[in-house]
């Protein structure tokens, strides 16, 4: 099962590299739809790490939550406001080249930081996997204040977006 | 479980105020099946009856009326018609048509060509030479038989002309496609031909009656 | 784990430089909301990644990473809800256009 | 089950003959080759086969969906390829493939030609999970049943991805529509599957159907009183999640021509199609599965069970669409939101209770309980509910 492993391991540097590939296409192509195709593409890429790292039920919420809902309402709104032949505008300000600069200087900090942190890596942690139902349990035991914060947030932000968006009488 | 009163009752024309309370009157007694969706089960009965009828029922009595075409047909109607043709009585000589060229002048969209016959000398002879009916071309009017004073261009029946081609044996019918017999006419549109025949041969009977001839035939 | 901690925190950390070159670069309302969908992502691998390999409870991460999904979903619809109310107001989604504080 | 024991070796085999067979395959394999070529050879076998099933199911359903619709409209169907048209999927598939390939001048040619290929990818993974038979789950997912929510609802994407790249309004209104719509109705889908995955404990679609199980297989959730509701509602949000009629607004042909497929020919339609009745069938598996039993049933194998129970299912959605006309938009929006919604939380309500009280109060509180809801829900949604018409003159 060594073939194995590896197949999986060089599955998961793949599907990182195609999400950073993706990830760069979204925040630098000029048509939005397109970027926002390629945010799905790295949504979904996500999921399967999620996947990966035996986080199964995130995995699958985040397919049914982003990739169907958030998905859905942003090229929504991109068919919405987005004029189709809008090819001359501009897309991006002209702090491109020092935001290039800093966010570089930003990822070798942090990459070196990364690197020379001695993680507390468990063996333990490493071989537990979460079921569903330990999951759910969570959510009803210890963490069932943020769960109920959440799901008054998650009201309050329906509402506020059917007001918002709600044309004037 | 509940029923639902018709806010349509007190509204619409006034004339027919008194309709609608009637048919809310004299409304089924069984409420109990006026909940919400039983309409929709209510159809849905229908189309199964439907279905299943469709294997059983003769097309009469609520069956499959469709008629499989190549195989079978429906009878053909006499007062069908579809594109003209000729008639010749007897022989294929003895055409009717005079050339007289009136259906050439009266056909709406130009789909007939008639050129008439001369003799040795030159003379012409009332007798078509050239017969042309574009078939892609006919509207399919009947105005020709309408016109024609000699009774020899009629409507047909046959529709399955399909052709891979326009002219030549495609679409452009010549004189020997387009005539059929009197007998032909007789056995498509029998009332038709009995009614010309009639009126032919009253008028062999007065031309009879009458010392000197006319010189062609009468309507 | 398959693979080194490490590893799954650079290629994190480069989401989230990704989305965050989006957010300070873009003009659009809406790719600035997709570029802050792609920072909170790295952050949900973070999570993930943390509590796979340490020895914090196993659960957390996935439960505040879930916390994200649900926050991230409430933004989406409120910011889009925002931006097709400016558009409908100001007939733009271009962040340097909208420069006034009331309309 | 009491069977003489030679009749349930018998059915035993038949039952898994085709789990026998990939065993026996593998098997073999496993004499020849390392331990990983076998892994991947289970998954290329499971993936052949749903494969070669997906398409065939696609052309099946086609010509039984015209057959149907044929008798209903009191017509024969397709009846010239072939005995009893048999062969008029494999004629239409030719057509499909030999006809122009029309990409539109202004299209977004890229996404024009990915969506029909990307469409056909969550129809087939969704196969992944399907329970055909016992011990016939390509992958036994412990959150079977959220993956496949979860899978489905990528649908939208494609669908969008087809209507913007054609550059047609009318496909842009399509796929407006089926945004709306699908996201409308995955809500009340969702919440009609929490009952089951309550009373089975279990996301895992094989768990579900395990649950099902005892005297003679036929303790279906069906047949209790939430499972019904649940199953109602299931079953008409899964119609409207593959946009048949009555919720076939997205390809509305009346209205807005096709919807999102508007622009799209030859083979790129079939694949449209084909993503279409491939989600039709896995839909009506699932259904079957959470509240039919799946493959549970006496006396005969359990994939027939399971493929007799879909294609009931699948007759339904046909007859509906033989009987039923289109809805208008703010019905099918109401329907979805302040009708369906509301149901499916009174069905969990009700289903929490009937766990904890005996069967036949079960039945009469919740009949109580579905009734008061039911009327609550039919009032307060007067303004858009179709009305009883009265044709004065009809009599």
């Amino acid at each position: 099962m060594d073939m194995l492993s590896l197949i999986i391991k060089f599955g998961i540097y793949g599907t990182m590299a195609l999400a950073l590939i993706a990830a760069i296409a979204v925040v630098t192509l000029r048509n939005l739809f397109h970027s926002a195709l390629c945010l799905a593409a790295v949504l979904i890429a996500t999921a399967m790490i999620y996947a990966a790292f035996h986080a199964d039920f995130l995995a699958a919420a985040q397919i049914l939550l982003y990739v169907g809902a958030v998905m859905t309402l942003i090229i929504f709104a991109i068919m919405l406001t987005e004029q189709l032949g809008s090819k001359t505008i501009r897309q991006t300000n002209r702090q491109n080249l020092a935001a290039l600069a800093g966010l570089l200087v930003f990822v070798v900090i942090l990459g070196r930081v990364i690197f020379k942190t001695p993680w507390p890596v468990t063996e333990k942690a490493l071989a537990s996997k979460v079921t569903v139902m330990e999951l759910g349990k969570a959510f009803m035991g210890p963490y069932v204040f943020p769960f109920e914060v959440i799901s008054i947030i998650l009201i309050a932000a329906l509402l506020g977006a059917v007001v918002i968006a709600k044309k004037d009488r | 479980m509940t029923n639902f009163p018709s806010k349509r009752k007190s509204s619409g024309i006034k004339q027919w105020d008194h309709v609608y309370t009637s048919s809310v009157q004299n409304a089924p007694s069984h409420h109990w099946l006026k909940i919400f969706g039983a309409g929709a089960l209510k159809g849905m009965v229908v189309t199964l009856k439907n279905f299943v009828t469709s294997y059983f029922r003769k097309p009469d009595q609520g069956g499959i009326f469709t008629v499989q075409y190549p195989e079978e047909r429906y009878p053909e109607i006499e007062n069908y018609r579809n594109l003209p043709f000729l008639v010749y009585d007897g022989s294929p000589d003895k055409v009717r048509c005079v050339a007289c060229g009136i259906c050439e002048r009266e056909c709406p969209p130009k789909c007939i060509y008639i050129t008439m016959e001369t003799d040795v000398a030159g003379k012409p002879v009332r007798k078509p030479a050239v017969f042309d009916i574009d078939y892609a071309v006919c509207m399919n009017c009947g105005i020709c038989e309408e016109v024609c004073p000699f009774d020899s261009i009629f409507m047909d029946h046959v529709f399955e002309i399909a052709s891979p081609r326009r002219i030549d044996t495609g679409m452009i019918r010549h004189q020997e496609d387009l005539l059929k017999s009197s007998e032909y006419l007789q056995k498509i549109r029998p009332k038709t031909a009995t009614m010309i025949d009639e009126k032919k041969r009253a008028a062999e009977e007065k031309k009879k009656a009458v010392v000197k001839p006319p010189q062609g035939p009468t309507v | 784990m398959i693979i080194p901690l490490a590893h799954i925190l650079i290629f994190s950390l480069l989401l989230f430089a990704t989305g965050l070159y989006g957010v300070l670069v873009r003009r659009n309302i809406i790719g600035i909301l997709i570029s802050i969908e792609l920072m909170l992502n790295a952050a949900n691998i973070n999570l993930i990644a943390f509590s796979k390999s340490t020895s914090l409870s196993p659960e957390t991460g996935q439960i505040f990473a879930i916390f994200v999904l649900a926050i991230a979903a409430t933004t989406a619809a409120v910011g889009l809800a925002i931006v097709l109310a400016l558009y409908r107001v100001r007939k733009t989604v271009y962040t340097d256009e909208v420069h006034l504080l009331k309309w | 089950m009491n069977m003489p024991p030679l009749l349930r070796d018998i059915e035993f085999a038949v039952d898994l003959s085709f789990v026998n067979a990939k065993g026996w395959i593998l098997d073999l394999l496993s004499h020849i080759v390392p331990d990983w070529v076998v892994v991947f050879a289970s998954i290329v076998i499971s993936g052949v086969a749903i494969l070669v099933l997906g398409p065939v199911i696609m052309m099946y359903l086609t010509l039984l969906e015209r057959k149907l619709i044929g008798r209903i409209q009191n017509r024969y169907g397709p009846n010239r390829v072939g005995i009893w048209g048999l062969l008029q999927p494999i004629a239409d598939g030719i057509k499909m493939f030999t006809k122009e390939d029309i990409v539109p001048v202004y299209a977004d040619k890229v996404i024009h030609c990915l969506a029909p290929i990307v469409i056909v990818i969550p129809a087939l993974m969704v196969f992944l999970v399907v329970p055909f038979g016992e011990r016939m789950t390509a992958v036994n997912l412990n959150i079977g049943l959220l993956y496949f929510i979860a899978v489905s609802s990528i649908t939208t994407i494609p669908i969008f991805m087809g209507s913007w790249g054609s550059r047609n309004k009318y496909s842009l209104l399509g796929g407006m529509r089926t945004a709306a719509q699908m996201i409308s109705y995955e809500v009340p889908m969702t919440l009609s599957v929490v009952p089951v995955i309550m009373m089975s404990q279990s996301l895992s679609t094989n768990k579900i159907v395990l649950s099902q199980s005892g005297s003679y297989d036929m303790n279906w959730f069906i047949f209790t009183p939430w499972g019904i509701v649940g199953f109602i509602i299931f079953f008409l949000c899964a119609v409207a999640e593959c946009n048949r009629p009555p919720f076939d607004l997205p390809e509305a042909e009346s209205e807005i021509i096709a919807g999102f497929h508007t622009e799209y020919s030859g083979m790129k339609f079939a694949l449209f199609y084909m993503a279409e009745y491939m989600n039709a069938f896995t839909l009506c598996g699932i259904a079957a599965t959470l509240f039919l039993g799946g493959w549970q049933g006496p006396f005969l194998p359990s994939w027939i069970w399971f493929l007799g129970k879909t294609f009931v299912l699948i007759c339904v959605m046909i007859w509906f669409r033989g009987t039923f006309p289109r809805f208008r938009v703010d019905q099918l929006m109401g329907f979805a939101w302040k009708f369906l919604l509301p149901l499916t939380l009174i069905n969990i309500l009700v289903a929490g209770l009937c766990h904890f009280i005996s069967e036949k109060t079960g039945w009469i509180y919740s009949f109580i309980i579905f009734s008061i809801s039911f009327w609550v829900l039919v009032r307060l949604n007067r303004p858009w509910m179709p009305e009883k018409r009265h044709y004065p003159l009809a009599n």
